[in-house]
């Protein structure tokens, strides 16, 4: 029996239930939004009161980087996690030859926008702190530099030295885990730094974590594993 | 933690240890795993015999585990139980020495040897329930240890024949769990007590009635009644001790010894007259009894004949159970024992004869007492005891039965034996007929090396200890030491029946 | 149990003990010529006992459910003459069997048979006479079958089935007797059957199940094969005291002696009436000098059935009723048996004067049966008379008629049986040992009247008296009549009824279900079982269950159904939790 | 603050993770360090909650509404059991089963002990947006590790396993901004205690209830299962079974009886113990259908989750406790039938079942393990899902809803139909049964052990069921 | 209706029309672009919520969570790509196998 799926009968026999449910769907979350209890109630005033010994002044630094480190700290697993996953798939490498991909207005724009980007990036990085920014808006634009090479063909995706490489990938994790659990020894909870240290803990972890997500976000675009594999698959 | 504790634990363990250590042993230790086997089952009924003076005197053994919390895993063994067990563990004994003798060249015996023990281990929990939970799970244990022992020969016909078997006792099993956790819901932890634990209960007349009906559906797939006995003609597929010990002692009695337990200690006489569930019951029996007479007439397989034949046999206890009063339940019970000889015998000599000369159906017995006298003296002894002829066995569990059927009214239950003796002897007289009256046509084919006696020594010890068990057992029935007075004892501690009723 | 409790239960159940013990003897080979010489003796223990041991010693025995032997004055009679002929068939059986295996096995199972017709005598409780009976029942088989041929194992097989149908009436009989009794004693047995209300219930199944050994009429035909069958010391045995068993059973069991309503005590006397003249009448037309002896005995064994219908209908009479039918037993057990002896003796005897000598005693025996003067014979008939003119309303004369006519009848079926003797001779060397016991016999049957209680001459006078003369004398004139005419008047050719005579129609009808299978006419049930399955159906069945499912589940998969039923969930909970 | 032993299962195996993805070499030996490390602390965990009661954990040192808290009663210590010592027969198992494939096992190890560290999260976390993260987690490593080999229909599976996990999460999370939304916190307590049925929370625990089914495969939306669980390498479907479906599960009981208590509806319960009982028939009839030993084994899966949605149609102490102690015993047997049926596959080439026949010969330990796991999922006695099937058969008695009673009976008895289907092939005897290479070292022996586990449940069932009522939701079943 | 709850709305929109692109384009990138809008569409009401909050300052916790939402979108979406491209290079077919489409379709 054809199956209904490759018909115009199907596109109809398919998308009028999907529209009206679709529809249904909307009408019960706005619904359910409108009668939501007027004087909202949310954690401002606690984060308020907490702000002080966060060690940091922005609110949602202080929230991201403290109150809830933790959120944080399992957030850069899954990051990892999925370069793993992505590398575990083995996907053939993008077969682009250097020598064509660089046409001499690409080259001089890479070389003059590269070294631009790495200074927003500290800059991004250094205002977390106080004003909205910090480790997953300095590591984007990190990133962006590094795609920026490998579309460029500056960088072919294959790197001898695997170890430098998998510490980049692993490094802002591996740190913020030895970090948080270390504290532990010291008799406090976990991720829980001291007040006093508190700022600059925050600061040494944010940056490593911008570095590791530059280079985790730049090998999940490039796709394939960055390090010469030892064995075909 | 005292003796009292320890007991029935100790009875359990010694069949279960022994059989796991045989799973691993492999076929070519034939001596050890003889020697283990038969230390193991010696020491078991020395424990048994043990117990069993124990608890004439009086003495008290049980042993309390909380399985659940509100339901406890409970090994008691009381007068009723230790008549079950004191079987299974004798003809556990014989059987091991006949399938020893049985299974000499076959392959893979230590499978089958330690499927075999987890089986009677199972039936010794049976036997050792306290209450209805563990009673079920030991039974339900049963069918699935006894299932490899039924593919054992691992033919096509083999496998078939096992799929009905487990749809036949799983199904059953299932449908009885239903029943014992209503039970559970209705009245807490079900024991086994004199006079029935659900006397107390009261109100709730439908769901006690649906529930007993459950288990009486649960009990009678192995009891073999009518609409449930498809699987036990077909299990004789299995090799002939299995058919000896299991299909003719372990197994359909677990059911009957359920349905006894059920009816005396669970719901107690008193409220199963009361719901009135007794009446069917009796008639359910009835027709089995006649349906399986009726067709073991038409078949010629020896072991088919000798399968229909359990399953008429079987529901003279499920009709002792059914009649209220005590002469009839004696019946009953004793029967428990005197079947379970009698027909242990019978099937011994259906292995004898298809493994010495290769002779499976009636029609080619032609003679076969001049080739093998002894097994064929043994064979028309328990036959005898089948028609319930005196002076054997059956004779004294027909005559309680019919006894306490005539002194309850219930005279409909004397026409029933009265009929069934007469079938019975409708399809085993011409058997011993034509194995001692006529000539055999062709020279019998010789399958065993010629020893010193008729078949291997082996096989033909425990057939004719079996024979004097089932001719003795119907002679000294008077003697304190007979299953009969066992009985009585039960009845008279057990089922809350006045023992003057019965006769001197 | 001191010494002397010892003893006599020694004694007690010496009679039936030793014939076991000797089949024991028998089956094992070291012991098998020590107990093939001591077998003819076996029944002496019991003979012993009948004479010696007081009646009403009861002693109690732990076998099967407590069995209880004893004797009373009946059974004491029953025992004496039944162990006297057990001795005399068994010296007899001695010497006509020869040695060798065949003789092991007669005396195998004549050994059981005895055992179980001694033990039934002597025992006092239910249990043990059921047990006994069944013994001798199914160890009277061996005896029929003995000869090995196909009409000996045909009245085997006959033979059986009767038997097993006789138990099937027993056990419930025995067991009802028993509830209503509320013990074993067989003392209590008449009395509380007779009050209880299942009286009918239990009259019915004690009649019918002792009938088949007494073969009343609807239940006799077995007698009639397996009395031919049988060897000579078989059928004396057979037609003596194992017949004589079934009427004790009846004497035992049936509420005798008490009040009861007269049905059942017309239907017995009818029952007796109707057996005496069929047996006589059939009895003419047959060949075979033993089947003529057989219907003979079925017709004796109806006058004993009167005399019992006689006593219930009159039970204050019973005690007279009960002498007279006893009397009547030992008559008939010894001069039947004597004919079935002296017929073995005359077929060996081939020399003519041996052969004038032996036709010289089976004509004293006839006369026995007949009820000729000086005879054993004249007394039972006197003495039933006696009990008939007990009988209330018309009975007496009605039957004393009868009894005239069935004397008659007697005779003549004795002439019957000489004329079919005649001819037959058989080899085989005539022994001593073989007409002694016969012989013996016969002067038992002849003086043996004088042995009697009270005093002899009186006794001799009252058989000579002219009621008992006439009947045989006009027996015998039409007797020579028959012989010398017949030839001339084609009388030869009177109807040939096969022996059994209703059994021909009853195994045609049983043999019916399987000719009409051959015949092609499947039973209901055949037909149904084998109904093929239609094709078609089983092509649903597949359809059912394997397609459906699985396209439904592949349609399942695809997405716009999986998410529509993912939005579908989610849409109900919210509205269950709504309209709620 | 408590001793720091509910932090470990967490942090040991994230950090054996990262270890295994730095260093090529010595995957293994960190692996089964971790899950000593983590049976260690969890039992010193279960001990602590048997007698202190539940425990809780602020982590970063703030308190509940503003920091994270991890939350520690009997549930959560009974689930954490059942992944540590599940999780360590994977290990095990997997050590054998890579051993041959560098390139494979180079990635299995991290995925691996990502996937374990966020079940162990999600038993934890006692926070809506953070049990958001471990659903996460879950998901992507799960999907990671199905088409860790790269076969064909594994990669399809996979992209739909991944599709579907995402829309879970995602109804999820939708469900977690309307709970912000309505009330400003995040942590289960204290939403639990303020909750009250209005719109927004309706068609949260609607969405929540939607996703969670949709990733538990309850019985319209199990689509996605038998394919993906059948297609993927032995030890991956093996935890893909016995842990990853039990992850979802335990968020949707968390979420029913900590959070949405007073919201709930019997209505809405009534609705999926029906779903349940449909997935119980469904699954048996399809599995009695199928040919491939492994599908059959998936499809007993869709089957046996039916039986842990029943018990919110009964909402008794007992059923509860009988729902969560069914998910223990399955957990344990299906990963042994998994790893038993892996293991012939791996052996005999492909794992149809005309191909199977006779396998008992050559492999008797693994057709032992397949049999013995068999008893515990048809509920016969001795076995730890007996335990479970009496627990939810009195429960529906005593709340009179006899048709739960005959599908789980039935449903035992379906049960019992596929899988002897399935041992019949493994038992009939053949002439020659071709191996293909034969099974690693510890691969059959750690099924075994498995499924004796899974038996022994059902005798040493009174201290687990103890442990279990510490802080159970609808009240202790203990009088 | 403060504006807020309009921004809420929206987003609410945003997810319904994603469900809809989501079930009737069986076209594999279609579908993970469906799922990763949909996720905007999620963060845009968490947004919208933290604007409910009285006083001057929005509440900083659903900003976290948006943040944390985000990379984890990132991450799924990044894999799902990469998967997809892995099953077009093995199955040279960018469809589910239950949902194989004519090309002519696919726009």
């Amino acid at each position: 029996m054809a199956s209904p799926t490759n018909t115009r009968l199907r596109r109809v026999l398919i998308r009028v239930p999907a529209a009206l449910l679709a529809a249904s769907l909307a009408l019960l979350l706005g619904w359910s939004v409108v009668t939501l209890p007027e004087p909202a109630t949310g954690l401002t005033g606690l984060v308020d009161a907490e702000m002080e010994n966060s060690g940091v002044d922005h609110p949602v630094t202080a929230v991201l980087l403290n109150f809830r480190g933790y959120d944080t700290f399992l957030e850069v697993g899954v990051l990892l996690l999925a370069l793993v996953a992505v590398w575990s798939l083995y996907l053939a490498p993008a077969d682009r030859d250097p020598e064509t991909a660089q046409t001499p207005v690409l080259g001089l724009l890479v070389r003059m926008l590269v070294p631009g980007i790495l200074v927003v990036t500290v800059y991004l990085l250094w205002a977390g702190t106080s004003r909205s920014g910090g480790a997953f808006q300095a590591g984007a634009a990190l990133a962006a530099a590094g795609e920026l090479l490998l579309l460029a063909g500056f960088v072919r995706g294959r790197f001898r030295r695997e170890r430098l490489v998998r510490f980049a990938l692993a490094g802002g994790f591996g740190i913020f885990l030895a970090l948080g659990a270390g504290f532990m020894l010291l008799g406090n909870d976990l991720l829980e730094y001291p007040p006093e240290f508190a700022y600059g803990l925050i600061l040494f972890i944010e940056g490593a974590l911008t570095v590791s997500i530059g280079f985790t976000l730049a090998a999940l675009f490039f796709g394939s594993p960055l390090e010469a594999p030892e064995v075909e698959k | 933690m005292t003796l009292s504790f320890w007991m029935p634990v100790l009875v359990i363990l010694t069949s279960l240890v022994p059989s796991l250590v045989i799973f691993f042993m492999t076929d070519a230790q034939l001596r050890a795993r003889r020697a283990l086997y038969l230390g193991a089952e010696i020491v078991k009924l020395i424990l048994v015999l043990f117990m069993l003076v124990g608890i004439y005197y009086g003495a008290f053994y049980e042993t309390r585990v909380a399985l659940l919390p509100g339901v406890e895993f409970l090994l008691r063994a009381n007068a009723l139980g230790m008549f079950f067990l004191t079987l299974t563990a004798g003809l556990w004994l014989l059987t091991t020495i006949y399938s020893i003798g049985y299974l000499e060249s076959s392959p893979n015996r230590s499978r089958f040897f330690g499927f075999f023990g987890l089986c009677v281990t199972a039936t010794a929990g049976i036997a050792l329930s306290g209450n209805l939970l563990t009673f079920f799970l030991f039974y339900e244990m049963l069918s699935l240890v006894t299932y490899p022992l039924v593919i054992h020969s691992q033919t096509g016909k083999a496998l078939r024949v096992g799929r009905t078997y487990l749809f036949y006792t799983l199904g059953g099993g299932t449908v009885m769990l239903a029943g014992v956790v209503w039970l559970y819901g209705l009245a807490g932890s079900v024991e086994f007590t004199e006079g029935g634990s659900l006397a107390g209960v009261e109100g709730a007349r439908i769901p006690l009635t649906i529930a007993f009906v459950l288990l009486m559906v649960g009990l009678g797939v192995k009891s073999a009644l009518v609409p449930l006995h498809g699987w036990l003609p077909q299990a004789m597929v299995a090799p002939a001790p299995v058919s000896a010990l299991l299909h003719a002692v372990a197994v359909v009695k677990a059911g009957a010894f359920g349905i006894v337990r059920v009816v005396y200690e669970v719901y107690g006489i008193e409220l199963s007259q009361a719901l009135g569930v007794l009446g069917p019951l009796g008639a359910l029996a009835g027709v089995t009894i006649i349906y399986g007479s009726v067709k073991a007439l038409s078949q010629d397989d020896l072991k088919l004949r000798l399968a229909y034949s359990t399953v008429s046999q079987l529901s003279y206890i499920t009709l002792g159970v059914a009649i209220v009063g005590s002469a009839s339940t004696v019946g009953g019970v004793v029967h428990l024992v005197h079947q379970g000889i009698m027909k242990i015998t019978l099937f011994f000599c259906a292995g004898v004869l298809a493994e010495t000369i290769g002779v499976k159906k009636i029609s080619e017995m032609n003679g076969v007492a001049r080739r093998l006298p002894w097994t064929m003296i043994a064979f028309a002894v328990g036959a005898v005891g089948m028609i319930g002829l005196p002076p054997t066995a059956g004779f004294i569990s027909k005559w309680y039965l019919g006894f306490g059927a005539a002194q309850g009214g219930a005279y409909w239950a004397v026409a029933v034996l009265a009929a069934s003796a007469v079938l019975n002897a409708a399809y085993f007289l011409p058997i011993i007929y034509v194995s001692w009256f006529r000539k055999p046509d062709a020279p019998f084919e010789e399958k065993l090396p010629k020893g010193r006696f008729e078949t291997n020594g082996m096989m033909l010890a425990p057939l004719l200890i079996t024979a004097a068990l089932a001719l003795l057992a119907g002679l000294l029935a008077t003697l304190d030491v007979s299953p009969l007075q066992w009985t009585e004892l039960i009845v008279g501690r057990e089922f809350s029946y006045n023992l003057d009723e019965i006769l001197p | 149990m001191n010494f002397g409790d010892f003893f006599s239960a020694i004694l007690w159940t010496s009679p039936a003990a030793v014939p076991l013990l000797l089949i024991i003897m028998l089956a094992l080979k070291p012991s098998r010529p020590l107990a093939e010489a001591l077998a003819p003796l076996a029944a002496a223990p019991a003979f012993l006992v009948a004479v010696f041991a007081g009646v009403g010693t009861v002693i109690e025995v732990p076998l099967l459910l407590g069995t209880r032997f004893g004797l009373t004055e009946t059974t004491q009679v029953f025992l004496l003459f039944s162990a006297g002929l057990w001795l005399l068939a068994g010296l007899y059986a001695r010497f006509y069997m020869g040695d060798g295996g065949p003789s092991v096995r007669f005396f195998g199972f004549f050994l059981a048979t005895m055992c179980g017709n001694l033990g039934l005598i002597l025992t006092r409780d239910v249990v043990g006479f059921y047990l006994f009976f069944i013994l001798m029942s199914f160890a009277s088989y061996g005896l029929v079958v003995h000869g090995g041929s196909r009409q000996a194992f045909r009245a085997g097989r006959v033979y059986l089935i009767l038997v097993v149908a006789g138990e099937a009436f027993l056990l419930p009989g025995m067991i009802l007797v028993s509830v209503v009794a509320g013990s074993y004693q067989l003392e209590e047995v008449p009395a509380a059957v007779a009050e209880s209300p299942l009286r009918g219930l239990i009259f019915f199944l004690i009649f019918a199940g002792f009938g088949t050994k007494v073969s009343v009429l609807p239940l006799h035909f077995s007698l009639p094969l397996i009395y031919p069958a049988a060897p000579p010391p078989g059928a004396a045995v057979l037609s003596g005291p194992v017949i004589k068993a079934g009427l004790l059973g009846w004497l035992l069991f049936l509420p005798t002696g008490e009040a009861g309503p007269l049905f059942w005590g017309t239907l017995i006397a009818v029952a007796g009436l109707a057996a005496a003249f069929y047996g006589v009448f059939i009895g003419l037309t047959q060949e075979n000098p033993k089947a003529v002896l057989a219907y003979s005995s079925i017709s004796q064994m109806g006058w004993m059935t009167v005399g019992l219908g006689v006593g219930l209908l009159a039970p204050e009479a019973w005690p007279l009723a009960l002498a007279a039918i006893t009397v009547y037993a030992a008559h008939h057990a010894l001069a039947k048996s004597s004919l079935f002896l002296g017929l073995g003796v005359t077929e060996r005897s081939n020399s003519p004067r041996t052969r004038r000598l032996a036709l010289a005693g089976l004509l004293v025996g006839a006369l026995a049966i007949a009820g000729a003067p000086l005879t054993s014979g004249a007394v039972a008939k006197y003495s039933l008379k006696e009990t008939i003119a007990t009988a209330p309303g018309s009975w007496p004369g009605v039957l004393d008629a009868l009894l005239q006519v069935g004397a008659v009848g007697t005779t003549l079926l004795m002439a019957r049986f000489l004329f079919a003797v005649l001819p037959r001779t058989e080899p085989g060397k005539l022994f001593a040992g073989l007409w002694l016991p016969w012989a013996a016999q016969l002067g038992l049957i002849t003086f043996g009247i004088l042995a009697l209680p009270g005093n002899p001459l009186q006794t001799a006078g009252v058989t000579l008296s002219f009621s008992t003369i006439w009947p045989v004398t006009l027996g015998v004139l039409l007797a020579a009549a028959f012989w010398i005419l017949g030839p001339r008047m084609g009388l030869e050719a009177t109807p040939r009824v096969p022996p059994g005579d209703i059994l021909v129609p009853l195994t045609w009808l049983m043999g019916l279900s399987g000719r009409l299978r051959e015949a092609g006419i499947p039973s209901p049930a055949a037909r149904l079982a084998d109904r093929p399955t239609n094709p078609r159906y089983a092509h649903y069945s597949e359809k059912l269950r394997v397609v459906y499912p699985t396209w439904l589940e592949s349609s399942l998969r695809y997405w716009v159904v999986a998410s529509l039923v993912f939005l579908a969930l989610v849409l109900t909970l919210t509205f269950v939790n709504l309209s709620v | 603050m408590t001793g720091s032993a509910i932090v470990v299962p967490i942090m040991l195996p994230l950090l054996a993770a990262t270890l295994t993805f730095f260093f090529r070499r010595g995957a293994i030996t960190m692996s089964l360090l971790t899950a000593a490390g983590t049976i260690a602390a969890v039992v010193v965990l279960s001990l602590e909650v048997m007698d202190q009661g539940p425990l809780s954990y602020t982590i970063g040192g703030w308190d509940a509404p503003l920091g994270i808290e991890l939350y520690a009663d009997g549930l959560a210590a009974v689930m954490l059991l059942m992944s540590a010592f599940v999780g360590t027969a994977i290990t095990v198992y997997a050590a054998g089963y890579f051993s041959g494939k560098p390139a494979v096992a180079r990635h299995f190890w991290p995925l691996w002990m990502f996937a374990w560290s966020s079940l162990n999260v999600i038993f934890l976390s006692a926070d809506i947006f953070n049990l958001y993260v471990g659903l996460e987690l879950m998901g992507i490593s799960a999907v990671a590790l199905l088409t860790l080999e790269g076969e064909r229909d594994a990669l399809t599976a996979g992209m739909r396993y991944l599709l579907v996990s995402l829309l879970g999460s995602l109804a999820y999370l939708l469900g977690v901004a309307l709970l912000y939304g309505t009330f400003g916190v995040l942590a289960v307590q204290e939403i639990g205690e303020q909750m009250f049925p209005s719109p927004a929370t309706w068609t949260a625990l609607a969405l929540v209830t939607a996703g969670m089914a949709l990733k538990t495969a309850l019985f319209p939306l199990h689509f996605w299962l038998p394919p993906a669980h059948s297609s993927a390498p032995s030890p991956v479907s093996a935890l893909l079974s016995a842990l990853v479906v039990k992850g979802s599960f335990y968020l949707l009981l968390r979420l029913w009886f900590d959070v949405f208590p007073e919201a709930v509806t019997p209505a809405a319960g009534q609705l999926l113990g029906i779903l349940g009982a449909a997935a119980i028939v469904w699954g048996s009839i399809l599995a009695l259908v199928q040919r491939r030993l492994k599908l059959l084994v998936a499809y007993s899966t869709v089957a046996q989750i039916g039986y842990l949605f029943i018990l919110f149609a009964l909402l008794t102490p007992e059923a509860w406790s009988g729902g969560v102690y069914h998910a223990l015993s399955h957990a344990f047997a299906k990963a042994a039938m998994f790893m038993a049926a892996g293991t012939l596959m791996h052996a005999l080439g492909n794992d149809d079942l005309d191909t199977l026949d006779g396998s008992s010969e050559r492999f008797p330990l693994s057709v032992y393990a397949f049999g013995l796991a068999g008893i515990t999922l048809m509920g016969l006695p001795f076995s730890g899902g007996f335990t479970a099937k009496w627990l939810l058969l009195s429960a529906a008695l005593e709340t009179g809803q006899w048709w739960y009673v005959t599908v789980v009976l039935f449903g035992g008895l379906l049960a019992a139909g596929y899988l002897l289907r399935a041992l019949a092939h493994l038992l009939t005897p053949t002439p020659t049964v071709k191996v293909q290479h034969e099974p690693a070292r510890g691969t059959e022996a750690t099924a075994l052990i498995l499924a004796c586990v899974a038996l022994l449940l059902g005798l040493v069932s009174a201290p687990i069921l103890e442990l279990l009522q510490v802080g159970a939701p609808l009240g202790s079943m203990i009088p | 209706m403060t504006s807020v709850t309009l921004y809420a709305l929206s987003g609410m929109v945003v997810v319904a029309v994603c469900v809809y692109g989501l079930v009737s384009y069986p076209h594999l990138i279609r579908k993970i672009l469906a799922i990763n809008v949909m996720g905007s569409g999620i963060f845009l009401v968490f947004l919208s919520f933290s604007r409910r909050v009285p006083g001057e300052n929005p509440d900083p916790v659903p900003h976290a969570m948006v943040l944390t939402g985000i990379v984890v979108a990132v991450c799924a979406t990044a894999f799902a790509l990469a998967l997809a491209r892995r099953v077009h290079e093995v199955t040279r077919s960018s469809y589910l196998p239950e949902e194989q489409d004519p090309p002519e379709e696919a726009g």
